[in-house]
């Protein structure tokens, strides 16, 4: 077995616990990290497959580099929209609140 | 219902598993060999390094696409914080002296690795990406060391800086349409016009990425009352 | 012999980390587990002889995007506990 | 080739990507709020751009474009033929008309989103173009994922709890799309070591092992994700529902369409070997989606949620041609009918409902009492496209239905026919709900807003457009002709 081989099995075992994350967690955060998980292994399998018979594939690393900076890019826009969603979320409370005591005084 | 849902989810996701396996393991021999011909036209694409050559020349269209999307990213977030959000205070409230004695010590250090990274890319492991995530980490511990405030909505210089060196990456893209297709270097000159791009990019992808940390207006308003 | 283990140790580490880093009770475990796994990426990486990824993994995969990470969990907590956002909730009204 | 001086720079392909990233950062580069000025007229040369490459296509066929130089399979390659061509010129038509609706509205409706609309609008539109034009799957990847942030920085932009729970379900919807798709790129670099279409459509033909063929139905079922295909579509309400109409038109005009595009060329293409043994579950997904949209269309209390519901069910039609795709190319050229003449449509029935929502204050279906008063022209814009959208003649939509009537009869598959014709009674009756309620007399005849004419007229002629398609069918399907794709 080489290493390719090794590392692109587990690249599969990973996307597919990544991709049951994202559906079956219930907070946005684990979703996020469980995304992450995906597109690494998915960048696994790209590079691993590729040099499952050894040797060294450039055209993966590129597109692996690549894939990386996208994925950070979705990442802080995702975790942006989170806070941004737990804002105003706390801001609702906050009102509620208020619109509560104000009744009941 | 929600037990149902987990079973199938997980009862698919092992399917999928499988069968992914399976297939994996008997794979014929690619048919195309793309690192024979990276390695036959190395030569003329202007640096010694193949992945930059990768990167930057043969498939150097994905990459300028890939730069709009990190800059797409960092204005989804300003669209998502909105324009009046206050820029956040510095993680720390009080800055621990002994960070801050390790930033001044280690960002001059991050900035000349910054600039190694980025002349080594065309020979060796390296390049604006790298380059530019050392540039981004240095920023971030300057801010988390409290020597470098957390930026509101970025004025002109620094959205020029942002967008810079996609722009000089596409404006080189398109100045080369005046002798061929789009992105084709002459081999001459592919070697300096790929540094030319990527010093340009080193900059920008690091002032990007440190402002996907650093740009986020979004403190809660609630808590900055509450601490 | 000696790096053929290795590979099957790194990973089994690698599948580890992970499945910790979404089954941790406590988020803040599961965001540090995260990290953890970023850098045994890193690892793999270098083990695929792919120096580039290795670095940029090191530095974005696992620094930035921990950081980022780290950053929004502390911005969550803070803001009170009621309002833990999940995707999953409806709109507002 | 370039027999002339300069050949090379007057170009229109490349430039149809180049100009719109380039006005995207210059918006970003002017500030926020500001680039308006600069996306009409930019949009306006694209349009150009977009006329002369198709005359280009009529008159010689279709082209292949290495990017670099290098050609494939070691460079990129970009493509264009007749079905490129179209939604190209889709792309730039319903671009130009809602750029220059999105400035009537930004300055009649105060809103944070109008901050940064214009630079994401920007690269919304330029990966629409990079995405028309990829001949390479790796390439589509990073164009996939420029069009899911684009799409999803619109959708949350300046809004509220609301819109951003809406962006972050679409945005984790995509991303895992992505996944999904790049492992199936993955699986197709490690079979046949190249990623280029001119590459793999012969390797795929000649042998596909069981790695392709998961590969296949990976890229498949993400696609069919992004376009919103019933059971799908739970994103795409919401988050179509929610936003400002502009950024509702562009999301529904053009980029459902985007991955059905995909979905239609890898299935006519790489994938067509793999293709005709599970033709059956898209058409059947498609129909579960006209019956479900219209049904929830019917329901709807919301105006923008009718709308957006609409296009769920509309959606549906462009997947009932999966089955029916032969050589004789009808159900190929009704799908292509189809998404265009829905772009036109959907973009004014969203552009028309921006104005109704302007003009009465509220979204609500109930709410539109006496606005056949008020805003004739806009009414009269939302009509027209509902009969596009229910497929009456001379509409595109009506020429989409009759091409796909044909093309089942064509093969004796009588079902499809009930479902055509039934889907445009479903249609007829959620487009006739808001025109009956249009006709209701005024609750409140003070409470009516002023509308910027330019708005309406945005809408109407969209509409018009969506409606004179049909008119144009002949020259239409010559060009898509270009490239043998049909």
């Amino acid at each position: 077995m080489t290493p390719g081989l090794i590392y692109a099995v587990t690249g599969l075992l990973l996307f597919v616990i990544g991709a049951a994350g994202v559906v079956l967690l219930a907070h946005a955060l684990r979703k996020i990290l469980a995304f992450n998980l995906m597109g690494s292994g998915a960048f696994l399998v790209l590079v691993g497959l590729a040099q499952r018979t050894g040797g060294v594939d450039p055209v993966p690393h590129a597109m692996v580099l690549t894939g990386i900076v996208v994925a950070v890019a979705a990442t802080a826009l995702a975790l942006a929209l989170v806070r941004r969603l737990h804002v105003l979320q706390v801001e609702l409370h906050a009102k509620d609140a208020s619109v509560a005591e104000t009744e009941d005084a | 219902m929600k037990a149902l849902l987990r079973g199938t989810v997980v009862l698919l996701a092992l399917a999928l598993a499988t069968l992914m396996l399976v297939a994996v393991l008997d794979l014929p021999m690619p048919t195309v060999q793309l690192p024979a011909s990276v390695a036959a036209n190395l030569a003329q694409s202007g640096v010694e390094h193949p992945v930059t050559a990768v990167l930057l020349n043969f498939r150097g269209y994905d990459t300028l696409l890939e730069i709009a999307v990190l800059l797409l990213a960092l204005l989804g977030m300003l669209s998502v914080a909105g324009p009046q959000t206050a820029p956040k205070p510095a993680l720390h409230v009080r800055p621990d002296p002994v960070l801050q004695a390790l930033a001044r010590l280690a960002v001059p250090l991050m900035i000349l690795a910054a600039g190694y990274l980025l002349w080594a890319g065309a020979h060796r492991p390296g390049g604006a990406f790298q380059a530019g995530a050392v540039l981004a980490a240095a920023a971030v511990l300057l801010n988390l060391a409290g020597l470098l405030p957390a930026w509101s909505t970025p004025g002109r210089l620094l959205r020029l800086g942002l967008a810079g060196g996609f722009l000089l990456f596409l404006a080189v893209a398109a100045g080369l349409l005046v002798e061929a297709e789009l992105l084709h270097y002459p081999p001459e000159h592919a070697g300096g016009l790929i540094l030319l791009i990527e010093a340009g990019l080193t900059v920008s992808i690091g002032l990007i990425l440190a402002g996907l940390f650093l740009l986020f207006g979004a403190r809660p308003a609630a808590a900055a009352e509450e601490s | 012999m000696i790096t053929l283990s290795f590979d099957l140790l790194l990973a089994l580490a690698l599948l580890w980390s992970a499945w910790r880093a979404l089954a941790t009770p406590d988020l803040g475990r599961g965001v540090v587990m995260f990290i953890v796994f970023g850098l045994l990426m890193a690892l793999a990486w270098a083990r695929l002889q792919a120096p580039d990824i290795a670095l940029a993994e090191a530095a974005i995969g696992a620094g930035l995007t921990g950081a980022l990470l780290l950053d929004a969990l502390g911005a969550l907590r803070v803001g009170g506990q009621s309002g833990e956002p999940s995707a999953q909730r409806k709109d507002a009204p | 080739m370039p027999d002339s001086l300069f050949a090379s720079l007057f170009d229109p392909l490349p430039w149809l990507i180049v100009l719109p990233l380039a006005w995207a950062s210059l918006a970003f580069l002017l500030g926020p709020g500001r680039g308006g000025r600069l996306a009409i007229t930019s949009l306006a040369l694209q349009l150009l751009l977009a006329l002369s490459l198709s005359e280009q296509l009529l008159n010689e066929g279709a082209r292949i474009y290495p990017v670099g130089g290098w050609g494939a399979p070691l460079g990129i390659d970009l493509a264009a033929d007749g079905l490129s061509a179209l939604m190209l010129l889709l792309t730039q038509v319903v671009g130009l008309s809602l750029a220059i609706y999105a400035r009537a509205y930004f300055a009649a409706e105060a809103s944070a989103a109008a901050t940064w609309f214009w630079p994401l609008t920007g690269f919304l539109l330029a990966a629409m173009n990079a995405l028309l034009l990829a001949a390479d799957l790796f390439n589509l990847y990073v164009t996939l994922e420029l069009l899911g942030l684009a799409a999803v920085g619109l959708v949350a932009a300046g809004g509220g709890a609301a819109q951003a729970a809406a962006a972050l379900r679409y945005l984790l919807v995509s991303l895992m799309a992505s996944g999904a798709y790049l492992l199936g790129v993955a699986l197709i670099y490690a079979t046949y070591g190249s990623v280029s279409f001119a590459t793999l459509t012969p390797l795929i033909a000649a042998q596909a092992p069981q790695a392709v063929w998961l590969a296949a139905g990976l890229m498949l079922l993400a696609l069919m994700a992004k376009t919103a295909l019933f059971p799908f579509h739970f994103w795409l309400p919401p988050a179509h529902g929610g936003a400002p109409a502009p950024v509702s038109a562009l999301l529904s005009a053009l980029v459902v369409k985007a991955s059905f595009y995909l979905v239609l060329r890898l299935w006519l293409g790489g994938f067509a070997p793999l293709g005709a043994a599970i033709a059956w579950l898209p058409g059947l997904l498609g129909a579960a989606a006209i019956v479900w949209g219209s049904y929830q269309a019917i329901r709807a209390q919301r105006l923008k949620m009718l709308v957006a519901y609409s296009t769920v069910a509309q959606m549906g039609y462009l997947f009932l041609i999966f089955p029916l795709l032969a050589a004789d190319g009808l159900a190929f050229q009704a799908g292509a009918m189809q998404a265009v003449s829905h772009g036109l449509a959907k973009a004014a029935m969203f552009a028309a409902a921006g104005v109704l929502i302007h003009a009465t204050g509220q979204d609500s279906v109930r709410g539109l009492g006496g606005v056949a008063d008020r805003v004739p022209l806009t009414l009269f814009a939302f009509a027209l496209a509902g009969v596009t959208l229910m497929g009456l003649p001379p509409s595109g939509g009506f020429l989409a239905k009759w091409l796909l009537i044909d093309a089942a009869l064509h093969q004796g598959q009588w079902g499809w026919v009930i479902l055509v014709i039934g889907g445009g009674l479903l249609a007829a009756v959620y487009v006739l709900r808001v025109l009956r309620q249009a006709f209701l007399p005024a609750a409140d005849a003070s409470r009516f807003h002023p509308v910027p004419r330019l708005m309406e007229w945005v809408a109407f002629g969209l509409a018009a457009a969506s409606v004179l398609l049909g008119l144009r069918g002949i020259e239409l399907i010559a060009l898509l002709g270009v490239g043998g794709t049909a």
